[in-house]
């Protein structure tokens, strides 16, 4: 039984779902548990920072390899956690100041970061080694130089228009990336539509974790 | 209270053998070259290095969660060697490597049809 | 600006240096902030989770806000039925969740998470379905030969590479380890529009990060340096 | 031939210093090049502009500070652009962060027009959820956003009362830096409640959107810092994305000039060692 209830749980609350499409009745219904999920959402996501908390409480605990961050991630956690709990998060409170000069440098830093290492990987990863690293290096070059006022600025009036790096580059988001990306959207879709499918109809029990 | 900051059977705060580890980058370099995926992969994984550890950590912070959904093999060890940034280029190097293994391979192979 | 204004940007300032000093090379200065701001986004999302969702959703239905009563009241002080008293299903649902951290009791959990999967697999199926896969091959199911006032070549070449772009770009996703053949041709093809596909992805990768170093370089050139020499009666 | 195979294994921290030198000059010396407009962003302008005064129009802020250099450009002058045209914003985020972005671009925008809040325009915080979210707000906006971000009821909002559901929404303008955002948008206000989106995102991620925009799934899309830049054209008020295409320009121009150099010494030093091992001129990929 303590897994077969869960598991008519999962498929009420999803029937449900899909029957309100055809069955406008249903749609209290549906809105009303949908407000549940959220909740159970929220609870979620307390459970992840609770798991944060927890290994990095034992990675302290059992001296692993660089321990004393941890600490220092805590400190935050608690810090950034209790201000907003007990003081609120509207604009001006003491939560809004950590947000704007601790966490907003930290987090746009780390990606900001990225732009060098952008630039080293293409120094070193774009080589025209093969044809599927040129056609890559091809279409990386043409959109870098057509998404900036600099790369066409200096395009003379006689050039041909199919040759300008603007026009290329919207041909290739247009065509190329266009059909690369909707084959991705088809292929994934097609794994979470059978997914949803078997969590639904039971055959796929892994959510249930071990017996 | 007692299971609650106790390890369990999973590795969850250990480290990972060097096999284990070797093992692991050996399988991910193995999808990726066959795959054909070896330029954008290289692409990918040198240019977010620096975030390797953010990473390890998201996947502490989804590990209940995706534990709950899906039946993943190898998620504790993924993370474990995302938190040392040293992994990421020993995964680098792998692709290289096998990358150039693999495409001799397939040029062997193509002679040998051509032949026969 | 003011003094506490003033702190704050130089907190900032010595955090973002913390981080670029990685471009030296790894370091405890990175290292310190990297583990500092995985911890203070955790907090942050919980105190939004609270404020936002668990306040509002959760507790002030059922025990109610300022200036208006609860569920609980409604039904035991006025003796009416408040419908708003099912969220309580919902809070159990979600303290189910916590039962995962007791491995005796961590089949209750099973409880929040099968809903929640439950739910989701309902919602995930029809959207996917819809947007992700139907409306997709709709708008693959277009003319390869197009005529406006006679034969327009550039719309019709447009749409046949379209097609055949997202046809062998499949075949590739479902046959990628064959490589003989018609069909390992096809895949063939199929790789290459994904290799343009991602070159363009780079591209504008290559776009978005610089982007952010520019934003992190204007503050601290504007908003440090200057405001710092602002403040100080300097500039 | 020295020089190519120094080129080749370069230390990255040169590298690193050409692109941050390429980032400060422009900032400290601005050149002002113009900024050319794609019919994606425009088609988001020619809506805004069609659309009758008064209607209700959903900005979604689902970015983090992250992504602030590129999405909160689009932010300020989306909103700058509906109070101009007397649109009715209504404020939500499907991440934490946006809602926080969200109070920072109302204090910067809000100041230059008369408006009043619950009349002009809401801010109805942030919800964990995504799709779910959005579905929820089809059958009743007051029910998934009880309360506003300042806790007031949200029925009561005079501008609120009349939005029941997103049926009463002209359009959703989703600023998004991932999933949940624009995917999630379109995959339910769109499909199941064939509302019009718009969307704004980073440029890693505008790449992906593009299938939907060829279906009309996405009426336009703004991509990263060009896309804001070229709205900030648009409603002839350049801000802060029309500056940092300055630095962009010299910045991309660096890294191409990076890309030629090392296919040109690849290809030198290849034909030098004839075939063995030449592949892999760069050398193991190494920390800095």
């Amino acid at each position: 039984m303590r897994r077969e209830i869960p598991m008519i749980v999962a498929f009420v609350a999803g029937v449900i779902i899909i029957l309100e499409f055809f069955v406008p009745a249903l749609r209290d219904v549906a809105a009303g548990i949908q407000n549940w999920y959220l909740v159970v959402v929220a609870f979620a996501i307390l459970v992840g920072a609770f798991n944060l908390l927890r290994m990095n409480y034992m990675k302290i605990r059992h001296r692993r390899a660089d321990w004393p961050y941890s600490i220092i991630l805590i400190i935050g956690l608690f810090g950034m956690g209790l201000t907003g709990l007990i003081g609120g998060i509207d604009a001006d409170t003491t939560f809004d100041w950590l947000f704007n000069y601790f966490m907003f440098p930290m987090s746009s830093t780390m990606f900001a970061l990225l732009a060098f290492f952008v630039a080293s990987a293409a120094y070193r990863a774009f080589r025209a080694r093969t044809v599927d690293a040129t056609l890559l290096l091809a279409a990386a070059f043409i959109v870098m130089l057509g998404q900036v006022p600099l790369g066409s600025f200096w395009v003379p009036s006689w050039w041909p228009f199919f040759l300008s790096p603007a026009w290329l580059k919207d041909r290739i988001m247009e065509i190329g990336n266009t059909a690369g990306q909707r084959a991705i959207l088809i292929g994934a879709s097609l794994g979470v539509v059978s997914t949803s499918l078997r969590i639904l109809l039971g055959i796929e029990r892994s959510y249930l974790g071990e017996e | 209270m007692a299971g609650l900051f106790e390890p369990t059977s999973r590795p969850e705060y250990g480290e990972l053998s060097p096999e284990r580890r070797d093992e692991l980058i050996g399988k991910i370099a193995r999808a990726i070259v066959e795959r054909s995926l070896t330029a954008p992969a290289i692409f990918f994984l040198e240019s977010t290095k620096p975030l390797s550890f953010i990473g390890s950590q998201v996947m502490v912070f989804f590990d209940p969660l995706v534990r709950s959904i899906f039946n993943v093999r190898g998620y504790d060890d993924v993370r474990i060697a995302l938190e040392d940034r040293r992994n990421v280029d020993l995964l680098l190097c792998e692709i290289e490597r096998y990358d150039a293994e693999w495409r001799a391979e397939v040029k062997e192979r193509k002679k040998r049809r051509k032949a026969a | 600006m003011d003094g506490l204004t003033l702190v704050g940007i130089w907190i900032a300032a010595v955090l973002t240096l913390c981080i670029l000093s990685f471009l030296y090379k790894d370091n405890p200065f990175y290292k310190f902030a990297e583990y500092l701001f995985v911890g203070v986004s955790a907090g942050f999302w919980i105190a939004y989770n609270y404020h936002n969702l668990l306040k509002p959703n959760l507790l002030q239905p059922l025990f109610g806000a300022p200036g208006e009563k609860g569920a609980f009241a409604v039904i035991f002080q006025d003796g009416r039925m408040d419908f708003r008293v099912l969220t309580v299903i919902a809070g159990l649902l979600g303290l189910t969740m916590l039962f995962r951290f007791f491995p005796k009791v961590a089949w209750v959990s099973r409880y929040g998470i099968a809903f929640s999967v439950g739910l989701g697999a309902g919602l995930a199926f029809i959207v996917y379905l819809h947007a992700n896969c139907l409306a997709q091959i709709k708008g693959t199911i277009i003319p390869p030969l197009v005529f406006n006032d006679g034969f327009d070549l550039g719309a019709s070449l447009a749409n046949t590479l379209l097609i055949v772009g997202v046809v062998s770009a499949l075949v590739y996703f479902y046959f990628s380890k064959e490589h003989t053949g018609v069909v390992g041709g096809v895949a063939r093809l199929g790789i290459w529009f994904l290799m343009v596909s991602f070159g363009a992805a780079f591209g504008y990768t290559v776009m978005a990060r610089i982007s952010l170093l520019i934003g992190r370089m204007e503050f601290l050139i504007n908003d440090w340096i200057k405001g710092t020499l602002a403040a100080l009666g300097l500039l | 031939m020295k020089f190519v195979l120094w080129l080749a294994d370069i230390d990255r921290r040169i590298l690193f210093l050409l692109i941050a030198v390429a980032v400060v000059v422009p900032i400290l010396a601005p050149i002002g090049m113009p900024v050319t407009v794609t019919p994606q962003s425009k088609s988001i302008y020619d809506e805004v502009e069609a659309l009758p005064p008064g209607s209700n129009v959903i900005v979604s802020f689902d970015y983090d500070p992250a992504t602030e250099p590129e999405v909160h450009p689009m932010a300020l002058s989306f909103l700058r652009h509906c109070f101009e045209k007397q649109h009715k914003v209504i404020i939500m985020a499907l991440w934490p962060q946006g809602a926080q972005m969200a109070v920072r671009a109302l204090a910067e925008v809000g100041g230059d027009f008369d408006l009043e809040y619950g009349r002009d325009y809401v801010n109805l915080g942030y919800k964990p959820g995504g799709d779910i979210v959005i579905k929820s707000m089809g059958s009743s906006i007051w029910e998934v956003f009880p309360r506003d971000m300042a806790g007031r009821s949200t029925a009561s909002l005079p501008l609120m009362a009349k939005v029941q559901s997103l049926n009463d929404v002209a359009l959703v303008m989703d600023l998004s830096a991932g999933d949940p955002g624009i995917p999630a948008w379109v995959r339910v206000g769109n499909a199941l409640y064939h509302r019009k989106i718009a969307g704004g995102s980073t440029a890693v991620s505008a790449p992906q959107f593009f299938p939907y925009l060829q279906t009309g799934q996405l009426i336009g899309l703004l991509g990263g810092l060009k896309g804001a830049a070229e709205y900030e054209t648009l409603i002839k008020y350049p801000g802060a994305a029309t500056r940092r295409m300055d630095s962009q320009s010299v910045a991309h121009l660096v890294i191409i000039i990076f890309i030629i150099f090392a296919n040109v010494s690849y290809f030198i030093s290849r034909r030098h060692k004839e075939g063995a091992g030449a592949g892999r001129a760069a050398g193991p990929p190494g920390t800095p």
